[in-house]
Order: structure tokens, then C-alpha cells, then sequence
């Protein structure tokens, strides 16, 4: 058993978690639940290393154990799942899953073919097929996840911590991650298990704990438990979740118009999107479906003109035919995209709230020539008090925010554009269900403001809640158009699964 | 209501803690004059202030441009060569005009003509590090390498190795003469500086260029104009460090051809020491004042104290890092 | 090999220490002009500084088949081994301005003595002074060792006379900025000095320029060292006392005819060629223009 | 089982692809000595191939160094200082030893006993550079530059500003002897390449400063010791430009005080021009020796051409910049 006792973590600013206490029990899956910011990575982080500064203590097979490097939570059998990505992006798969427990020959060199076949084999497991020596920067953020995951399996630990390890991947690669759950649950380990999925957690976890803003609340067994009062465990208070009223309506008013899409490949010769066509309509909410790798975030990018030398095809924005050069052209054009690697693409981490909020709209906040302060202020304040952005000041940077808030930060700068489409990559990706459920109903508010707004995502409940029209991709081919009112899960899903299987 | 005056009064003690800090490289540069003011009377007076200001004067001007190019992750290694160059041509055409054989033309250069001439250059100069930087991704080092090294034999194709001098009272008043009680080089260098600090603070040019440093990628996506800007950064440097090439031309009434060598490492250490990070994205203008401030009081300090030229760099080398270690180690307590 | 090569003019190298400074500029390109009027083909290589840089133009030199080399070393220690491999590869070295300390491996050295230069430098130095006062000296680049044998010159003959007090010895790198940046300072600290010396005529300008800013000029009096055309024009207006003058073309010249002779088949050439220095002060400099005399060269 | 086939092909097209990217700094290094044999028909001879060898060899060792000091994101500007001092103690403890005039006491020293303190006090400014780093969290540019500045003064301060010479046909060796037909800096080179080429590529060690240069954060989470790692790094650095700092002064048979002044310029050059990435994370040994031949391959060929020594700057900057491009063009296509 592993337990937790009065643990007390303060940042600058910020208490994260306050006399938390909780035990973690061997054989069953201990799912940690909490708003965006209540703590639980932090407490991860403290479990495994990470973070040696802290009050309080913990117990790991009833001894005390305090560790002051991951180095020592490791060699204790503690493994974990980072909710960040933490590979090195210019090293390969295999380079990565080894990295800190290399395998070497009796030479002490590198055993290359070792680290490969078992890098395989791992792979293999979890039904990722790629090369081992393919060079991590080149992967897509949720086969990057996977390797992850494979980089938590390889050692042989008791301990497996798993933050968020399906924030990025779809539901094909969680069924295999349950899986291999499974049989740890079996090979009696304990697991501890993180997700704002709350569908996830229903389906694998034995035991849940709840945290909120820093403190434990409550835990018990998940069996007996329903949706809703877990969420208002969680939250505090009751919340209805939102979704869409289904009017069926047929575009009418056009706004965007793609025809003919095709994107090359960057260093192949073949296409990565090809021939897509489609449009979506004022106020519209245009779901946009796919199995990993199937295009959508390529389909996005080529949009917002971030690879004007390998896309073909037309774009027309309220019917006049554009050509976007850079990304700084499609958003004259009224396009906003909020990316699905916000670590990456979204966010200037160095910098704080208040100017990764304004970084978009500078030019609405001069006066005379020079940025207002207090307009930028007033902007910042306006979008934390709306999107309940958990911040101790907007002048904290976006570094230090838990991931769902930082979420809500990209969404902010794209939504202070006032975009005429907005395109969200994975809008929800780490977001706490409250959080969620708030950003959903921004979005249909905004599509009631006359905003069309394509969502990709991967989650199907989420696709069906709030579209108006579903798109299907599979391996960069529009598959299917299906307006919701004669959506299922089964029909998307069929349309999802390339035909090559 | 409550809650509201709450926040304020929580606000202003951050605000005031957080000006503090900004200045701490202010600790080691007090401790340095504290420790110089007891070894030396001649330190703390005002005379010598002006001396120090003067002689730093021309590393504020490169520095500050050096700050720009750094804060967007980039470096520029070609200012001492584009200074060396930019006050020859001043001096050369302040001189001796510019011939045309062939055309049997003269063209003759009043002193501001001259300025501009070598303004110019300079600004040509960082235009080509810019575009090669930007069109054709060259690292920064490599380019602004090659120019420093380019510059250099520009500068002495155009001198033929020789020192251009005699250039006059009224052009020896940018670099010696006094202006309301303060030197013209202390009121050049303070412009710019002012000017710097309220384009990095005050202008969207200024916020842009923190996030391509802090992140190129969400910065481009973000609609920012990435190549503009880092040319744009570029050509300021160039023109900052053909200012500084007129200044030391114009006090020195002579320019050298050899003028410049190794400035680019002062001026980085400037950057570095006052707390702008090389990798981008953070980092202030008024940091760079300060690290340039303790540069030069150091120079000044160990001259005042007549160390022996041997011992100086030993000295010098220690004391820079106990300052930059002092100011880690206050950044952390705070 | 050699009658293969006569058809085309035989080719000169002049390796010189350095191209940032005009005074081994000025001494380069009298040289290879000399060579050319003899008919040569000539190059200039600068070795920055840097013997090992030094080594490569050696090495370079030997292997793309230069049949002399005019040198003006960087070092008179390090550069013996460049000297030697000249040697050994039979290709003759003519040293000019300085020495390197070897009798058996240059062709002929023909050199300018700074030490006695600046013996002379120090005795007018002392006569101008009356025996009497505080001077400041600047040095140039403290690894150098013509600075060391410059200021050991004139120390041999200043530090005799106790009432010459020097109170401060800082480097300035032989540049001119430095040196006002350098004396500038050293005026905060000693406002009441009455001469400097500098180690060469740069230094010699720029702290003249310092004296400027600090209302002194006139007052301290300025000693420089080469013969370059600022000092001289310097010491015409009254501005600088003294300089050394060297004679880098004469130098430079008798390096390229030696070549010439001994490509015609002269072996016995003096080992070493002093070339006095001058010593140009406002009463004689009327005789003097940059590095050189009045009469000589035109 | 056919579709391990279609694997396994795939997998050796992409390594042969690969591996030819790798060398793609090649085809800017061939078109140079292809111009360069045409302009010369001294340039492809036997005799100026290991001139060219012999000359750059000093600073493939003190690239290699900087190059695993750049793969961790650093950067060691101290070289050119550390080969001095190394170069001086070396030569000073072989012609005069050491002698302790209180204890009365003197301490001869043999050519082995007299390399190898010069090779400890490099492996120690190394050690600490390192320790500054990794101890006060001082950025590498600021600690290496400040031991840039004492290195220098220690030098001048044991050299008393004097070469040191004489030191004997044994210890020239080194520097100008030949073993096996080869010279023995390029032997001396050479195997300091293999093995860092094996350290990169096939030790826990390498695969581990790469790491830190791609992602330092991801690495401490990975359970790697960051700051042994870097310190063994600077090390390293220090002790190969104490190699450097050896063969000059062997091959000079004298330690010159201010010899490696811009050396840490040429380094970084060579490192930049062979691809590995300021930044950190990205770039391999080979390309640093690549880069550093084609510095190399280009001051002798600009020698050997009769190009005045002005313009050798301008073409220099330019061949280097285009060097470059065409470098980048071919990685982008491919
Ligand atoms: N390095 C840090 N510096 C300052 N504050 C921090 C730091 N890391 C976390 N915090 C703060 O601590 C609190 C807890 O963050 P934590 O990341 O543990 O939340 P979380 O429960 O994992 O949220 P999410 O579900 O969004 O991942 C947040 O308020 C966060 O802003
Ligand atoms: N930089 C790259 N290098 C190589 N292949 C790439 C690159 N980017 C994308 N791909 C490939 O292009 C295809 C489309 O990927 P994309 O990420 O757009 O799909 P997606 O539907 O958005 O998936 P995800 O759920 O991962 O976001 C994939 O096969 C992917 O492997
Ligand atoms: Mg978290
Ligand atoms: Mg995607």
C-alpha cells in the first residue's frame, strides 16, 4: 500500500495542495479526481520524485519513504506517466523509452539491437506501428503519448502513476491501454489513475479519490457511484451538462467554402489530405471526426495557411476566393485555430497570462501608438472572470498554470480576435468536466453570435453533444458528411475505420 | 467591495516587490562601488561618474541592440566589425568625399550627410543579417559571423589599413562636448535607451519581440510576422552599432581601422550579466544598463586602483561572476 | 626546379605580424611593392597576432612554391620554428623590424631597435621633464614582447632619476581608444601627472585625445613611439613631444632587394642590419613625414 | 512475413537516406575543393592535404570539446584561454620546473610529467566552468567568458608576458614529428574524433548529452544526473583544449602568452557550420570536423590563391555564408 499523509505543497503565490491525505491500494485501479488545478499532478509529482520540498509524509509498504530525485522514486518501483509530454524531441523512440536505463553490451556500449527488439515488442503491445528509430519530433502529440506509456511499462515497476495518459489519444488506443490495465491489475500493482473522462474512470477504476483546490475530499469504492455525484464531489456544487438543442438546419448562410484540399507530404511524395471539399455555414458547429492520424490536424493547419507551399485546393471565405501565405493572412481573413499542442503552438510559456491573452489583438489595445496597460489588464481580467481561469494573478506565467487552465488561455487570445471561424484542434484535451462543460457552452454561444466553428475531436459524446454536422476523416479522405440528427456512434465510427484494415 | 480593496493592496506589494527585483542586478553593482569607494577616494566623484558614463556610452548603444537580437533568441556578432565600418565611412566621406573618376564627379559630405552615410551601412549591414537569417535560415552565429568577418575587410578595403583622421571641431562634438551639464555621448546613449525601453514595454514591435523569443511556433501562429520582425531587430542592431562607430570616430578624431574588435563579447556580457537570457524571450533593456554599468565601473575601478595589467583580467573574471552568482542567488530567495 | 619556375617571375611572400596596425600595413605594402618593382610576384599574409597562424602561412608559403620570404615575425621566440622549417624547406628569410633569436636562421635580419629607441625616447623624455615630476605609462598588449622591450628601453634610462615617479602602468593594447578610455581614468585618480608615455603612436593619439577631454592638453606632455603620420603631424602642432621614428620602408625595402640578390646568386648578407631609430621632436620634425624622412623614397 | 520484408527494406532505404544526410555538409566542402583545384594546382596535392591536416587539427580538438558542450545547450568560450595557460604550464615546468624557494625544494619534470599537468589545469578550469554552471546556475556564456578573462591573467602572470622556448627536440615531436606516414596532430586528432564519435553514438554518457540538450526538464525526469553529466562535459572541454594548447606550443617550440585568442570563434564555427544546433540536442561530431575542414580547406585556399589579405576577409564571410545555404537547401529537399 501506498498512503499519503498530510502532505503540504506551496509554489510562490500558491498553496497546491493543503494537509492532503489519501491511500493508494495494491491490485486496484485508484482513480484521483479533481478540477483543473485542485493538485493532482503536483501530488504525482511528489509521489514519484519530482518535487522533494514538501510537508507531510508518505508510506510506501507501511515505511516512510522520502525521495529527493526521480532517480530513487524509480529504483523504489515507482513509475509514472507525466501529464506533459517529457520525451526528447530529437532523439528517436527507442533512444526515449531507454532513456536513463540503457541497455548495454559487455562492452559498456550501447546494446542498440537490445533496446531495439524490446522497444518492438513494446510497441507492439501497445499496437503503435511505427519504426523504433523514428525520431520522436516527427510523431504526432498522441503517438507521442503512446511512447509514454511504453516508457512507463518498460520497467518492471509496482507503483504505475498515469496522469492524463488519454488526454491525447483516441478510442482504439485506450482500449489497448485498458488492456494492459488489466493485466497489471491482475499482476496485483497499483495503479493510479488520472483522467477527466469520466466514462474512463467507470470503466477501469476500483476507487476513486476527489481533491479540490488542494484539499482531499473524499474517497471510497467507484462501485455504487453515478456520474453526477462524482461531478459534484469534484465541483462542489451541481452542474448540468449541456448540450446542444437539435434543430436540424441545413447550411444557410455560407461562410467557408474548401474545395478540392489536397496537402502533400513534407518530406514524401504522396498526399497527406487529399481532395477534401466542404463548407460550413454561419453559426454553424461543424464536428470534424478521426482516428489518430487521420488528418485532422493537418486539415486545420492547411486552413490557417501554415503550409502554403504544399497545399493545393481553394478556399473561399464569405464567397471571395483567398490565398493564405502565413498564418498572419488567415487570420485577416477572419480564421482563428486553436491548436492541439498548446505546449507547442499555443502558448508562450515564458510569459504570463495577461500577455499570452493580448498577444493577438495588440493592435486594438494601442493608444497613440503605445500598448494601453490598462486595456490590456481589462482584456486579460475580462477572459480569467469568463473562462474561470484558476490563476493567482494574470501576472503568473502560463508555465506554472495546471494544464486545463492553460487551455482556457489559448482559447481566450483566440476568442478576444473576435475570429469569424474559429477552428478548435482538440478544444477539451485535459479539461476538467466543469471546464468543459463551460467551453462548450462559450462555443455555442458563439455559434449563436454567427461564429462558424469547426471542433475536431476525438471523443465521440462530445462530437454528438454539440454538433451541428459531423465530418469524418480516415487517412486524409473525407469520408462522410452526416448532419447530427442522423448521427451514431456506430455510423461515425464505421466512416472513421480506414478501408484498408 | 472588501474583496475588491483586498486585491489592489495585494497587488501594489507585488508590483513594488516586483520592481525591486528588476533591479537586482543593482546589489552586486552597489557592493562593487561600495568596495571601490573604500579603496579608492577618487572613485565616488562626480568627475569620474561622467568619465565611467562616457566610456560606457558606446557598449550601452551596442547592447541595447544586442538586447533586441537576444531577446528573440538570436545573436549578433558582426557590431564591432559594422562599428569599425560604419565610423570609417563616416570619417572617409567627411574627409574626403567621394570620387568618381570615371564620371569626373566630387561629391563632398557635410558632417550630418557623413552621419547619415554611416547610419546607413550600419542599418545594410543588419538588413543582410536579418535576410540571410530569415530567408535562408542560417543560424545567427554563422551569419552574423560571416559578416563581422566580411565587414572587417570592408572596413579595410575602404581605410586600406590606415586611420582616417583630422576630421574636425564641429564633428568632434558628438563624441567630447557637453550638452546641459552632460556629456553628448551620456545623451545619446541614454536616447536610445529610452527609446529601447519604451519600444520593448510600450509597443507592440517591443511585445512581439518577447514572444518569438519565448516561442516562435505560437508565435507565428498567433498571426505575428516572425521574419519582419527579427529583420527589423536586426537592423536596429546595425544601426545602433553605426552609432557607436561615431561616437569613438568622432572621440577619437580619428577612424581606426582596428576599432570594435571583440565589442560583440562586451556587449553580450552587458546582455548577460544584466540578465537576459541567450535563449530568448526574457530579459530587459534597463538588465543590459546595469550589466554594461558594472562592466564598466569594473575597467574603470581596476585602473583607479592601478592593479597591474596582469592581475586586472584575473580580477575582472572573478568579479563578474561573483555578480552574476549574487544576482542568482537573490532571484532565488525572492 | 628552378629553371622550370624562371619562366614565370618567382614569387615573394611578405608574412607580416599583423594588418591591424597601419605601421606593419604601411611596412607590408612597401614591401611587396618593392618585390613587384624588382619584378616578383609578391603576397602579403597576415598572421593576425598569432604564430600558429604564423606557422600556416609558413607551411602554405613553402608548399605552393614561394621562393622568399620577407617576415616581420610575431615573436622572436615563437617564430624561430617557422624561421627553421623555412630553412629546411631552402627558402631564404629576410626578418625585418624585429628579430627572431636564432643567428643561423634567417637569411639576414634587417631590424629596428626599439630598446635603444626607447633609451632615446627616455632621455629626451628626462630632459623635457627637468628630472622632476609624475608620468603615467601606458604599455601596449601585455603579451606582446616588443611592448616589454620598449618599456624596458626607457625604464633603463628613467628609472635613474628619482624624482621621476610613474605613477600608474596600465595596458591599453596599443589602440587608441583604449588608450583615452585607459588615461581617461587614470586621470580621475592622478590629476596632477605631467608626462605620458605610450609604446607606440596609437596609444600616443588616443591619450593626447583624453587630455583633450580633460582640459589638459598642453599641460602633460605625450611621448609616443613608430613615426606614424598622426604622431608626426601631432608633434608639428605642438600637441605630442616626441616619437621614435623607425624606418619600416627602408626596412622593408632592403628585406626585397636582399631577395633580389640573393636570387642572383648572393649568399653572404649581414646576419644582422640595425636600422636606427630617430628620435623626432618639434624641433627636428619638420625633417620627418609618416614613417620616413623627407627626402627619402619619393 | 511479407510485410516484415517490406519493413525491413523500408528501414534500410530510410538508415541509407540517413546516413547520407548526414554527410550532406560534403557537398558544400566539394563544390569548395573542386573550385579550389581548378584556381590551383597546388591545392590537390599530397604535401598541402596534410598541411591542411596538420594546420586544422588543433581545432578539431577543441571543436570536438565545444561540440559536446554545444549538444548540452552550453557553450565554452574559455578554450582559447585554456590552451594558453596549458600551452605556458606545460612549457614552463619542462624548461624550468618548479621551484619552491621556501622549502627549498625543486621539482623537475619529465615531457610526460610536464603534459600532464598541462592537461589537468585545462581538465580543471573544465571542472570549473562546470561547477559554476551546475553549482550557481550562472548561464555558460557569463561563467566560461569570465574564465575566459582569468585564464588569461593566470597565463600572463606565469609567463610574465614572455614566451617561454627551448623546449627541446623531444617535445617538438608532438607538434611536427611524423608516425606511420602521418603527422602526429593528425594522429593526436584523429583519435580524439574516433573516440567522441564512440562516446556520442554508443555510450550512456553521449546518449545522455543529448538528452540534456534536447530537453533538460524531460531528462531530470527521466532520472538523469544533469549536473555530473555537464560538469564531465566542461571537463572534457577543458582537457581537449589543453591538447590544443600542447601541440601549439610543440609545434612552435615555444608557449606564447597570447596564444588562442578567437580560437572558442573558430571552434563554435566549425561546430555551427557542421549542423549542430545552438540550442542544443541536434548535431554529430563528423559535422563538426567537417566544418572545421572546411574553415580550414578555405584559409589555405585562399592563401593559395593570390587573394591580397583584404579581400581574403570579405570572400571568407561570403564562402562561409554560402557554405551554409547550401547546406540548409539540400537538407530541405531531402
Ligand atoms: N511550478 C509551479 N509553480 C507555481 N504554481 C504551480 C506550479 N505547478 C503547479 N502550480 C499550481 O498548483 C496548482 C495545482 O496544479 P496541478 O498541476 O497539480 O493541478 P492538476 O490537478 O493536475 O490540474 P489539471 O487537471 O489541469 O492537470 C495550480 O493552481 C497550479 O497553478
Ligand atoms: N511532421 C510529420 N512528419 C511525418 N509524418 C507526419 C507529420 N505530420 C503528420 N504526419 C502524418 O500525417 C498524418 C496525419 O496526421 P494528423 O496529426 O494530422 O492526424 P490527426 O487526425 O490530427 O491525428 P491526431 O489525433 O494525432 O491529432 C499521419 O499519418 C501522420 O503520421
Ligand atoms: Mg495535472
Ligand atoms: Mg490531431
Amino acid at each position: 500500500m501506498l498512503a499519503v499523509e498530510n502532505i503540504t505543497k506551496r509554489f510562490p503565490g500558491v498553496i497546491a495542495l493543503n494537509n492532503v491525505s489519501m491511500e493508494l491500494y495494491p491490485g486496484k485501479v485508484n482513480a484521483i479526481l479533481g478540477e483543473n488545478g485542485a493538485g493532482k499532478s503536483t501530488l504525482m509529482k511528489i509521489l514519484s520524485g519530482v518535487y522533494p520540498d514538501y510537508e507531510g509524509r508518505i508510506l510506501y509498504k507501511d515505511e516512510p519513504v522520502y525521495f529527493t530525485s526521480v532517480r530513487e522514486a524509480q529504483a523504489c518501483g515507482i513509475a509514472i506517466i507525466h501529464q506533459e509530454l517529457n520525451l526528447i524531441p530529437y532523439l528517436n523512440i527507442r533512444e526515449n523509452i531507454f532513456l536513463g536505463r540503457e541497455i548495454l553490451n559487455k562492452w559498456g556500449l550501447l546494446d542498440k539491437e537490445a533496446m531495439r527488439n524490446r522497444t518492438k515488442a513494446l510497441l507492439k503491445r501497445l499496437k503503435l506501428d511505427l519504426d523504433p528509430d523514428t525520431p520522436v519530433s516527427q510523431l504526432k502529440i498522441g503517438q507521442q503519448q503512446v511512447v509514454e506509456i511504453a516508457k512507463a511499462l518498460l520497467i518492471d515497476a509496482d507503483v504505475i502513476i498515469m496522469d492524463e495518459p488519454t488526454s491525447a489519444i483516441s478510442d482504439h488506443e485506450v482500449d489497448v491501454l485498458f488492456g494492459i490495465i488489466e493485466n497489471l491489475r491482475k499482476e496485483n500493482k497499483i495503479i493510479v489513475y488520472i483522467s477527466h473522462k469520466l466514462d474512463e474512470l467507470f470503466r477501469i477504476a476500483d476507487r476513486f479519490v476527489v481533491l479540490r483546490d488542494g484539499c482531499s475530499i473524499e474517497s471510497g469504492d467507484m462501485k455504487g457511484m453515478d456520474q453526477d455525484s462524482l461531478i459534484q464531489k469534484m465541483v462542489g456544487r451541481h452542474i448540468s451538462i449541456i448540450r446542444k438543442q437539435k434543430e436540424d438546419q441545413s447550411v444557410k448562410d455560407e461562410l467557408l467554402r474548401i474545395e478540392n484540399l489536397s496537402l502533400r507530404h513534407s518530406d514524401k511524395a504522396e498526399n497527406v489530405l487529399k481532395d477534401i471539399s466542404f463548407s460550413l455555414g454561419r453559426g454553424e458547429i461543424l464536428g470534424l471526426f478521426g482516428l489518430m492520424g487521420a488528418g485532422r490536424t493537418e486539415l486545420m493547419e492547411a486552413l490557417f495557411g501554415l503550409h502554403p507551399k504544399r497545399t493545393v485546393g481553394s478556399i473561399y471565405v464569405d464567397g471571395k476566393h483567398m490565398h493564405f501565405s502565413s498564418p498572419a493572412d488567415a487570420i485577416k481573413a477572419g480564421l482563428a485555430l486553436v491548436p492541439e499542442d498548446r505546449k507547442k503552438d499555443g502558448l508562450v510559456l515564458g510569459m504570463d497570462v495577461r500577455t499570452n491573452i493580448c498577444l493577438t489583438t495588440l493592435d486594438d489595445l494601442e493608444t497613440g501608438g503605445l500598448l494601453n496597460h490598462d486595456k490590456e489588464c481589462d482584456l486579460a481580467e475580462k477572459y480569467i472572470g469568463e473562462l474561470r481561469i484558476k490563476t493567482p494573478s494574470d501576472k503568473q506565467a502560463v508555465n506554472n498554470l495546471s494544464g486545463g487552465n492553460q487551455q482556457k488561455i489559448v482559447l481566450a487570445k483566440w476568442l478576444a480576435k473576435k475570429p469569424k471561424v474559429l477552428m478548435l484542434d482538440e478544444p477539451t484535451r485535459g479539461i476538467d468536466i466543469n471546464a468543459k462543460n463551460e467551453i462548450y457552452n462559450i462555443i455555442l454561444q458563439l455559434a449563436d453570435a454567427g461564429i462558424g466553428i469547426i471542433v475536431v475531436s476525438s471523443e465521440l459524446p462530445e462530437i454528438l453533444a454539440i454538433s451541428d454536422r459531423i465530418l469524418v476523416l480516415s487517412e486524409g479522405r473525407l469520408t462522410a458528411e452526416i448532419p447530427v440528427s442522423s448521427a451514431s456512434e456506430n455510423v461515425i465510427l464505421k466512416a472513421a475505420i480506414p478501408k484498408t484494415i | 467591495m472588501e474583496a475588491i480593496i483586498k486585491l489592489n493592496s495585494q497587488n501594489s506589494i507585488k508590483k513594488y516587490t516586483r520592481s525591486l527585483a528588476r533591479f537586482q542586478s543593482l546589489i552586486a553593482l552597489f557592493i562593487l562601488c561600495f568596495v571601490l569607494s573604500i579603496l579608492s577616494d577618487k572613485f565616488l566623484t562626480i568627475d569620474n561618474a561622467w568619465n565611467v558614463m562616457r566610456q560606457i556610452s558606446v557598449n550601452i548603444c551596442i547592447a541595447t541592440g544586442m538586447t533586441l537580437v537576444v531577446l528573440t533568441a538570436g545573436i549578433d556578432l558582426s557590431v564591432g566589425s559594422v562599428l569599425a565600418l560604419s565610423g570609417a565611412i563616416t570619417a572617409g566621406l567627411l574627409r574626403n568625399g567621394l570620387e568618381f573618376p570615371s564620371a569626373n564627379l566630387y561629391v563632398g559630405f557635410t558632417i550630418l550627410g557623413a552621419v547619415l552615410a554611416g547610419l546607413l551601412i550600419g542599418a545594410l549591414l543588419g538588413v543582410f543579417n536579418g535576410w540571410t537569417i530569415t530567408r535562408f535560415k542560417v543560424p545567427p552565429f554563422v551569419a552574423t559571423l560571416a559578416v563581422l568577418t566580411i565587414a572587417r575587410g570592408l572596413t579595410m578595403l575602404w581605410t586600406k589599413g590606415f586611420p582616417i583622421s583630422g576630421l574636425g571641431e564641429s564633428f568632434s562634438f558628438i563624441g567630447t562636448g557637453w550638452f546641459l551639464g552632460i556629456p553628448v555621448p551620456v545623451w545619446i546613449s541614454g536616447i536610445i535607451v529610452l527609446m529601447a525601453v519604451l519600444l520593448t514595454r510600450k509597443t507592440r514591435f517591443g511585445r512581439y519581440i518577447y514572444a518569438i523569443g519565448g516561442n516562435e511556433n505560437a508565435s507565428r501562429l498567433s498571426g505575428i510576422n516572425i521574419d519582419k520582425i527579427k529583420i527589423a531587430v536586426y537592423t536596429i542592431a546595425g544601426g545602433l552599432a553605426a552609432i557607436g562607430g561615431i561616437i569613438v570616430t568622432s572621440r577619437l578624431d580619428s577612424a581606426q581601422p582596428n576599432a570594435g574588435i571583440t565589442y560583440e563579447l562586451d556587449a553580450i556580457a552587458a546582455v548577460v550579466i544584466g540578465g537576459t537570457s541567450l535563449s530568448g524571450g526574457k530579459g530587459s533593456i534597463m538588465g543590459t544598463v546595469l550589466g554594461a554599468i558594472i562592466i564598466g565601473v569594473l575597467n574603470n575601478g581596476l585602473v583607479l586602483l592601478n592593479v597591474s595589467p596582469f592581475w586586472q583580467q584575473v580580477v575582472k573574471g572573478f568579479v563578474i561572476l561573483l555578480a552574476v552568482i549574487i544576482d542568482k542567488a537573490n532571484s532565488k530567495n525572492q | 626546379k628552378n629553371k622550370a619556375a624562371s619562366d614565370q617571375p618567382r614569387k615573394i611572400a611578405v608574412v607580416v605580424s599583423t594588418l591591424n596596425n597601419p605601421w606593419f600595413v604601411f611596412l607590408a605594402q612597401k614591401a611587396s611593392a618593392k618585390a613587384k618593382e624588382l619584378g616578383y610576384e609578391a603576397k602579403i599574409f597576415d598572421s593576425q597576432n598569432n604564430t600558429a597562424l604564423e606557422t600556416e602561412h609558413f607551411e602554405n608559403a613553402i608548399a605552393s612554391g614561394y621562393s622568399a620570404i620577407l617576415f616581420n615575425p610575431t615573436d622572436a621566440e615563437g617564430s624561430v620554428a617557422n624561421v627553421m622549417r623555412a630553412k629546411a624547406a631552402k627558402v631564404p628569410v629576410f626578418c625585418m623590424d624585429r628579430e627572431v633569436n636564432t643567428t643561423d636562421g634567417a637569411t639576414s635580419q634587417i631590424l629596428s631597435d626599439s630598446y635603444s629607441g626607447c633609451v632615446a625616447i627616455g632621455r629626451y623624455f628626462v630632459e623635457k621633464l627637468n628630472k622632476q615630476g609624475k608620468y603615467v605609462e601606458l604599455l601596449g598588449l601585455v603579451s606582446d614582447n616588443n611592448t616589454w622591450n620598449r618599456s624596458k628601453g626607457f625604464h633603463s634610462l628613467v628609472d635613474n632619476y628619482p624624482g621621476l615617479k610613474m605613477v600608474a602602468q596600465q595596458s591599453a593594447d596599443f589602440d587608441r581608444n583604449k588608450a583615452m578610455e585607459v588615461l581617461e581614468s587614470i586621470l580621475q585618480a592622478n590629476p596632477d601627472i605631467d608626462a605620458v608615455f605610450c609604446g607606440n603612436d596609437a596609444m600616443a593619439m588616443g591619450a593626447y585625445q583624453a587630455l583633450v577631454a580633460a582640459g589638459k592638453a598642453g599641460h602633460v606632455k605625450v611621448f609616443g613611439f613608430d613615426g606614424a603620420e598622426d604622431a608626426v603631424d601631432a608633434i608639428k602642432n605642438g600637441k605630442v613631444e616626441a616619437t621614435a621614428m623607425q624606418f619600416p620602408q627602408v626596412m622593408a625595402e632592403t628585406a626585397a632587394q636582399y631577395a633580389d640578390e640573393y636570387f642572383k646568386g648572393k649568399r653572404e648578407f649581414p646576419k644582422k642590419m640595425p636600422v636606427a631609430v630617430e628620435l623626432v621632436t618639434q624641433n627636428n620634425v619638420g625633417d620627418y613625414i609618416a614613417y620616413g624622412k623627407k627626402d627619402e623614397g619619393k
